[in-house]
């Protein structure tokens, strides 16, 4: 009691029940009591749902009618929650920072097994809590303004449908692809699952649309190399890769190609998947955007190993004539853009398929991935739309093999959630083109979407055995006659409850989808985190789903996590308007976590100063001081940690506030 | 043809069976088997076994011992280790595979006069008495012991081997036997199957009761 | 409760990687021993050695800081500082006699909740084995010392020299 | 000179005699010392460890821990299944410490101790890593240019420890044979089981297993097949007859990669076995000397 006067705090403590998933592991009364008896405590209650707005109600009519000025609330993590109690009792009129959240949940009720034991720990945190908040001191959130143009990583069917809603909203929007043209995966399919319109017809107006807004600056065959500064004010460096075609200046009329030194096109064809050729001088598809060619120095007559001989008689910038659009000259440039928020839609890998060798992929040539038979299938493919393999013959009979690099803790421990969707599709198309029998095996259809299922059944009447079972090897040595020259499937049909060997004279493998190769390279420079799997990490898997642990910066698409082309326009649309949340809001608001120093005691010792990754800290020749600049200041608090003299205090988390949050925590036993 | 009822009850299962088995070092994975068949798919001599390798995981799971325990499955896998590296939930299938095979020949509830537990128990006969084994007097004794016509088949086999002096006429052994059974004697006596065998006790007294 | 001893472990987890991935445990409803009490920091270099003596001193039988794996701090290095100190830290704490496994930094990713549970638990077993500090009661023991070796050098002063000397030793004594 | 221990196991001094009479002095002519383990016991095998994988355990250790005393870096274990169990032993006792504490026990009853030490190796991995294909070439005196070869592993010394190769496609024995000169056909089969001791024991499974491998041998053109385990020679070498008279004839002669190995050094064919096996490998010395020593 003598305590209470002395610190002359009233606080109020609210313990939440959480429906049952604290109070099942917590004695949520046995706490709200033991901390009632603590100095300062003026009212302390146990309550079901802290956050519903009774909950909120409860404590703004406590801090009014018991002229509370200090709040805790034991709940979940402050993650969650901190931002809606702050609220609660700004509301109540007090200071927001006048509050302070203990987490039973996350880390006590859902973690441990012993309710004595649990409720021991409640206590504990509470105290701390109570004590820390004594301390807390009234802060004003910062407001920095917020530069309204976004940059969007990434040209696939997610940055497409991000750039494209921003645009439309009148934003400013940079658009970065690594490729010479945008489009990404989807891109090369031929048709989509269940509906079967085709993918360049659905995608290639709106890529052309992206070419030609007005508020969109396309950046194709380009790189994000760097990412400074902070949420409303990021300046990120753009790597330009030479071309070696002046973009404004090509008509896309694609002379240069039919008169290039190479007759034939002979060289490895990405967009294809190495099943078409192309030349050096090459338009990476009919559809592409920009409408702009690309040179490759890796086969260029003109370059040796990608340097520049000029000996090649260079037909193409003759054929290019007046236009002048092809140089060889032309050097890697870095260009900077400032922008407020960003939004990264990197997309997938699809898995290599020479990492299950037991399917021969790499080995026959008549084993194929999934993405070689979506351009195989395709009307403006590599054989035009002809099913023929790479022997020449049409398939008779064809087996397509589900969870390739999917499922399999050997390989990708996850379920790439596409496959067997996308696998039915080319079942059906297959079907369609060849007249094939066709086998799929699969560990468990999954059909989870709308009309999905009804694909599913659309197949079975179509007559594709679907058997279930997940292939054993692909081998080429014959058992039978009917098994000479065939590719041999030796798989468990569990349901039936026979190991079979089926002969086929093609095998699809339905490769899965995995994080990009260089998606830790990508994390690192946006300040984002991977999941255990690789794909980038949402701040929260069902409240912030397209946020990022870094304020202003949004996910959407594959990059996060296998997803199909309509989860990936949802959820590219979702990152638009949380982007454009934030920017029409007009700034944004800081926790004030800043440090600054106390000017009396500073000694001048500089050790603050190199500690400091945003050089906020300078030193005052006048006053042989250290100052730090607030608006560079991140509130990381290692300057604070690092003071000699004591003399740098970092707000939210001072030195004595952290030390009665030490001291609450080891008071109880 | 004779009909039989298949449908299984809840008193055919021996409880705990299951958890028993995956409580051996080496076959925790178990539990984690998702029935995709690919044991079965890569099994070289899955086209012999009445059970084959994925069904006998859902069996153990589901406590059905007597079933496992009596089935051809166990005696015919040949330890190419073929399911235990390509199973997607590093299941060591193989490992278990010796588990139940140990379990059976434990409770002696294999099928009489088939031939591998009686090599399996001969080897280990051989071994333990002369520290090594000498491969053409086990056949013999495996034979005899099995099926004594199908010896005479062998006979050709026999006098092929003795012709290119690959059939040792004596016993081979080692020196000091003596060492070897000191330690299988510790082994006995430190017994740490002590409470593993308390439970195989009770769990056979179940399958008799059961049979 | 148990009538086993417990020990008491205060952890500093950062709030971009360890604290999420303590959050990510609880989630996916892991668990681990519960005689954790975690105070949350922006950044590992937040950590002031300051932080896990007092923890110490007042009655904490270990201490755990948690921050971003190398190259991935939320603050560029803060980690990399907070490394350096702990470093120079630890030959500080086995000066004191302070245990090697009782205090301990741990690089722990926002996906890493498993580990948070491994850290943990693995770090409560070596404790238990070490057993408790009981830095309250040796500061306590040292206390007495001092005021026993005050006490005596008072008490031979007092005998042999003048009252005035005695009062500034006194003082002396109490600085 | 290096030296490692040698530890045969019971085939290579039964059945698989021919095995050891090559290896012994193919490991000679490359300078390199086998000595062998005193009074070393049977491995524990497969079959022991059906019945009691603890006491097999126990074997297998007692020839772990008498390597460790022999003081020898390394030990060879010619035999897959021997390489396998001591290997398998050795993951064992590291994996489950309440064994590894039985274990020690047994072991010091009989004054042994065993820390964990000395690697069990394949004679296959120490001709190829070790010695080196270049010091290989350099003893070769008849090269076996123009015999086509069968190069099968088997199972068990590329699982489930796939250490010195690639578990889906090994390539150590290809490449061990192109030295010699012998043309490589392309086998599928290399890693598929031989059907191991149910050829013995329940006839039409295990048969079957060495039918497909000898029928896809002879489909794939292989004049002989080379082998390294006692156990796979003998199920391919030992059952024509019943496998003629199951299926159809699939007579091709099986080897060991030593006796091949013998041959391309010149050694005396008697010595090297060859006359042991049931389908006799066509004699090399009888062929016209191919192409010359190699300068």
């Amino acid at each position: 009691m003598d305590a209470t006067k002395k610190q002359d705090v009233r606080i109020g403590f609210y313990i939440c029940h959480c429906g049952s998933n604290i109070a099942a592991m917590v004695d949520c009364p046995a706490v709200a009591r033991y901390v009632e008896k603590l100095p300062g405590v003026v009212l302390s209650r146990d309550y079901k749902y802290m956050c519903s707005d009774p909950g909120q109600e409860l404590i703004q009519k406590d801090i009014k009618e018991h002229q509370l000025d200090r709040v805790v609330v034991a709940s979940c993590s402050p993650l969650l929650h901190e931002h809606t109690f702050r609220a609660a009792v700004e509301a109540g009129g007090l200071n927001p920072f006048f509050f302070h959240m203990v987490n039973i949940r996350e880390h006590d009720s859902w973690v441990h097994t012993n309710k004595v034991e649990a409720t021991e720990k409640a206590k504990a945190l509470a105290h701390a809590a109570i004590q820390r908040v004594a301390k807390h001191k009234s802060l004003e959130v910062k407001k920095v303004p917020i530069h309204p143009d976004v940059l969007v990583v990434g040209g696939g069917i997610a940055g497409i449908h991000a750039a494209m809603t921003m645009a439309n909203a009148g934003k400013k929007v940079y658009l970065v692809e690594r490729e010479p043209s945008i489009g990404g995966h989807m891109a090369k399919f031929d048709k989509t699952f269940p509906t079967l319109d085709c993918a360049a017809c659905i995608l290639t107006p709106k890529m052309s649309e992206v070419g030609s807004h007005p508020n969109i600056t396309l950046l194709t065959y380009s790189e994000v190399a760097k990412m400074d500064g902070y949420v409303g004010n990021y300046t990120v460096t753009v790597k330009r890769k030479p071309r070696y075609v002046i973009e404004d200046q090509c008509t896309g009329c694609q002379e240069c190609i039919a008169n290039c030194v190479y007759k034939e096109p002979k060289f490895h064809d990405e967009f294809n998947e190495g099943l078409g050729k192309r030349k050096p001088v090459y338009i990476p598809f009919p559809q592409a955007t920009p409408q702009v060619v690309a040179i490759d120095p890796k086969v260029c007559l003109n370059f040796r190993n990608g340097v520049l001989t000029d000996k090649c008689k260079k037909s193409c910038v003759t054929a290019c004539g007046e236009k002048k659009a092809i140089d060889f000259t032309q050097q890697e440039t870095v260009q900077d853009i400032k922008v407020g928020t960003i939004i990264v839609t990197t997309g997938f890998k699809t898995f290599d398929a020479k990492r299950v060798p037991q399917y021969g992929y790499g080995k026959f040539p008549n084993v194929y991935t999934a993405l070689e038979i979506e351009r195989l299938v395709n009307a403006s493919g590599p054989t035009a739309g002809h099913v023929v393999m790479r022997d020449g013959r049409e398939p008779k009979s064809i087996g397509i093999i589900h969870c390739v690099g999917s499922r399999d803790k050997k390989t990708n421990r996850w379920c790439s959630r596409v496959c067997c969707m996308y696998s039915m599709k080319l079942a059906h198309l297959l079907k369609e083109h060849t007249g094939a029998e066709i086998y799929s095996f699969y560990i468990d259809m999954r059909t989870p979407g709308k009309g999905y299922e009804e694909f599913y059944d659309k197949l079975l009447e179509e007559g594709v055995h679907f058997i279930r079972g997940r292939v054993g090897e692909v081998t080429d040595w014959a058992m039978s006659p009917e098994e000479e020259g065939k590719l041999v499937i030796r798989v468990e049909d569990t349901l039936a409850g026979y190991v079979r060997r089926i002969p086929f004279d093609m095998v699809v493998l339905a490769t899965g989808m995995e994080p990009q190769a260089d998606a830790q390279d990508v994390r690192r420079m946006f300040n984002m985190s991977c999941g255990s799997e690789g794909f980038f990490l949402e701040r929260h898997p069902k409240l912030a789903p397209v946020s990022t642990f870094t304020e202003g910066i949004f996910i959407a698409g594959a990059c996060q996590g296998p997803r199909d082309i309509p989860d990936t326009v949802a959820q590219a649309g979702a990152a638009a308007a949380e982007a454009l949340a934030l920017i029409d809001k007009g700034h944004i608001e800081q926790e004030p976590n800043t440090a600054f120093i106390l000017d009396d005691e500073c000694c001048g010792c500089k050790s603050c100063i190199p500690l400091c990754p945003y050089t906020a800290i300078t030193f005052d020749e006048s006053k042989k001081k250290a100052t730090i600049n607030e608006a560079l200041c991140k509130g990381c608090g290692t300057c604070v940690a690092a003071c000699p003299s004591g003399s740098i205090v970092q707000n939210l988390f001072d030195d004595e506030e952290i030390f009665s949050e030490i001291d609450g925590v080891l008071a109880h036993d | 043809m004779e009909i039989t009822r298949t449908i299984k009850y809840e008193a055919d299962r021996v409880k705990g069976f299951g958890d028993e088995v995956r409580s051996v070092p080496g076959c925790e994975q178990l539990q984690s088997c998702i029935q995709c068949g690919t044991c079965s798919g890569v099994c070289p001599l899955s086209i012999y076994m009445d059970y084959s390798p994925r069904q006998v995981m859902a069996l153990v799971r589901s406590d059905f011992k007597n079933e496992v325990l009596r089935s051809h499955t166990i005696w015919l896998c040949a330890s190419c280790y073929s399911c235990t590296v390509e199973c997607p939930r590093q299941i060591r299938i193989t490992d278990i595979m010796y588990e139940l095979k140990q379990r059976a020949i434990h409770e002696g509830i294999y099928p009489k006069k088939f031939a591998i537990p009686v090599l399996a128990k001969e080897f280990y006969k051989m071994a333990y008495k002369y520290g090594r084994v000498t491969e053409n007097v086990l056949a013999a004794t495996m034979f005899l012991k099995t099926n004594w016509l199908a010896a005479l088949g062998m006979w050709r086999l026999g006098l092929g081997l003795l012709k290119r002096g690959r059939f040792p006429l004596k016993v081979e052994s080692i020196k000091r036997r003596d060492e070897l059974d000191r330690m299988m004697r510790t082994v006995d006596r430190l017994n740490i199957d002590a409470l593993h065998d308390e439970k195989k006790k009770i769990t056979s007294h179940r399958v008799e009761a059961a049979t | 409760m148990t009538s086993e001893w417990n020990p008491r472990l205060v952890a500093f987890f950062c709030n971009w990687c360890t604290y999420t991935a303590a959050d990510l445990a609880g989630v996916s409803r892991l668990k681990y021993a519960s005689n954790v009490r975690v105070i949350r920091l922006m950044c590992s270099g937040r950590v002031d050695p300051q932080f896990i003596l007092d923890a110490l001193a007042k009655g904490a039988d270990g201490v755990l800081i948690g921050g971003c794996h190398p190259s991935d701090c939320h603050y560029v290095e803060g980690n990399y500082k907070c490394l350096r100190r702990f470093q120079l830290l630890k030959r500080m704490l086995s000066d004191m006699g302070i245990e090697e496994g009782r205090v301990r930094l741990e690089w722990i990713s926002a996906a890493e909740g498993e580990k948070v549970k491994t850290v943990i638990n693995e770090m409560t077993a070596t404790i238990k084995q070490l057993g408790p500090l009981g830095m309250p009661a040796k500061f306590e023991e040292w206390d007495k010392e001092m005021e026993h070796f005050a006490a005596a050098v008072h008490a031979q002063e007092a005998q042999k020299a003048p009252c005035a000397e005695h009062a500034q030793l006194q003082e002396t004594a109490h600085v | 000179m290096t030296t490692y221990s040698y530890f045969p196991g019971c085939s290579l001094k039964g059945i698989g005699r021919a095995y050891e009479e090559s290896l012994l002095p193919v490991f000679q002519a490359l300078d390199v010392k086998l000595e062998e383990l005193e009074d070393w016991n049977c491995c524990g095998a497969t079959a022991y460890m059906a019945v009691d994988e603890v006491k097999a355990c126990v074997m297998a250790s007692r020839n772990l821990a008498m390597a460790e005393k022999l003081g020898h870096k390394e030990m060879i274990a010619p035999c897959s299944a021997c390489y396998l169990v001591l290997n398998k032993t050795k993951h064992y006792l590291h994996e489950s410490p309440a064994v590894r504490g039985v274990i020690e026990k047994a072991l010091a009853d009989v004054n042994l101790t065993y820390n964990g030490n000395t690697p069990v190796r394949h004679p296959l991995d120490v001709m190829v890593r070790d010695i080196g294909l270049d010091e290989i070439k350099k003893r070769v005196k008849r090269p076996l240019t123009g015999l086509k070869v069968a190069a099968y592993y088997g199972c068990q010394i590329v699982r489930p420890y796939a250490t010195f190769d690639d578990q889906y496609n090994p390539t150590t024995m290809d490449r061990l044979l192109e030295a010699l000169g012998c043309t490589l056909v392309p086998f599928p089969l290399k890693t598929r089981c031989c059907g191991a001791s149910l050829t013995g024991t329940l006839p039409e499974p295990g048969l079957l297993c060495s039918k497909i491998i000898l029928a896809e041998a002879i489909k794939r053109g292989a004049d002989v097949i080379a082998t390294v385990c006692p156990l796979c020679q003998f199920n391919l070498d030992g059952y024509h007859d019943k496998i003629a008279a199951k299926w159809n004839d699939c007579r091709i002669p099986t080897v060991y990669f030593t006796q091949l190995m013998g041959l391309a050094f010149g050694l005396d064919e008697r010595q090297l076995g060859l006359h042991r096996g049931f389908v006799a490998m066509k004699p090399w010395s009888a062929q016209p000397a191919a192409a010359a020593v190699p300068a």
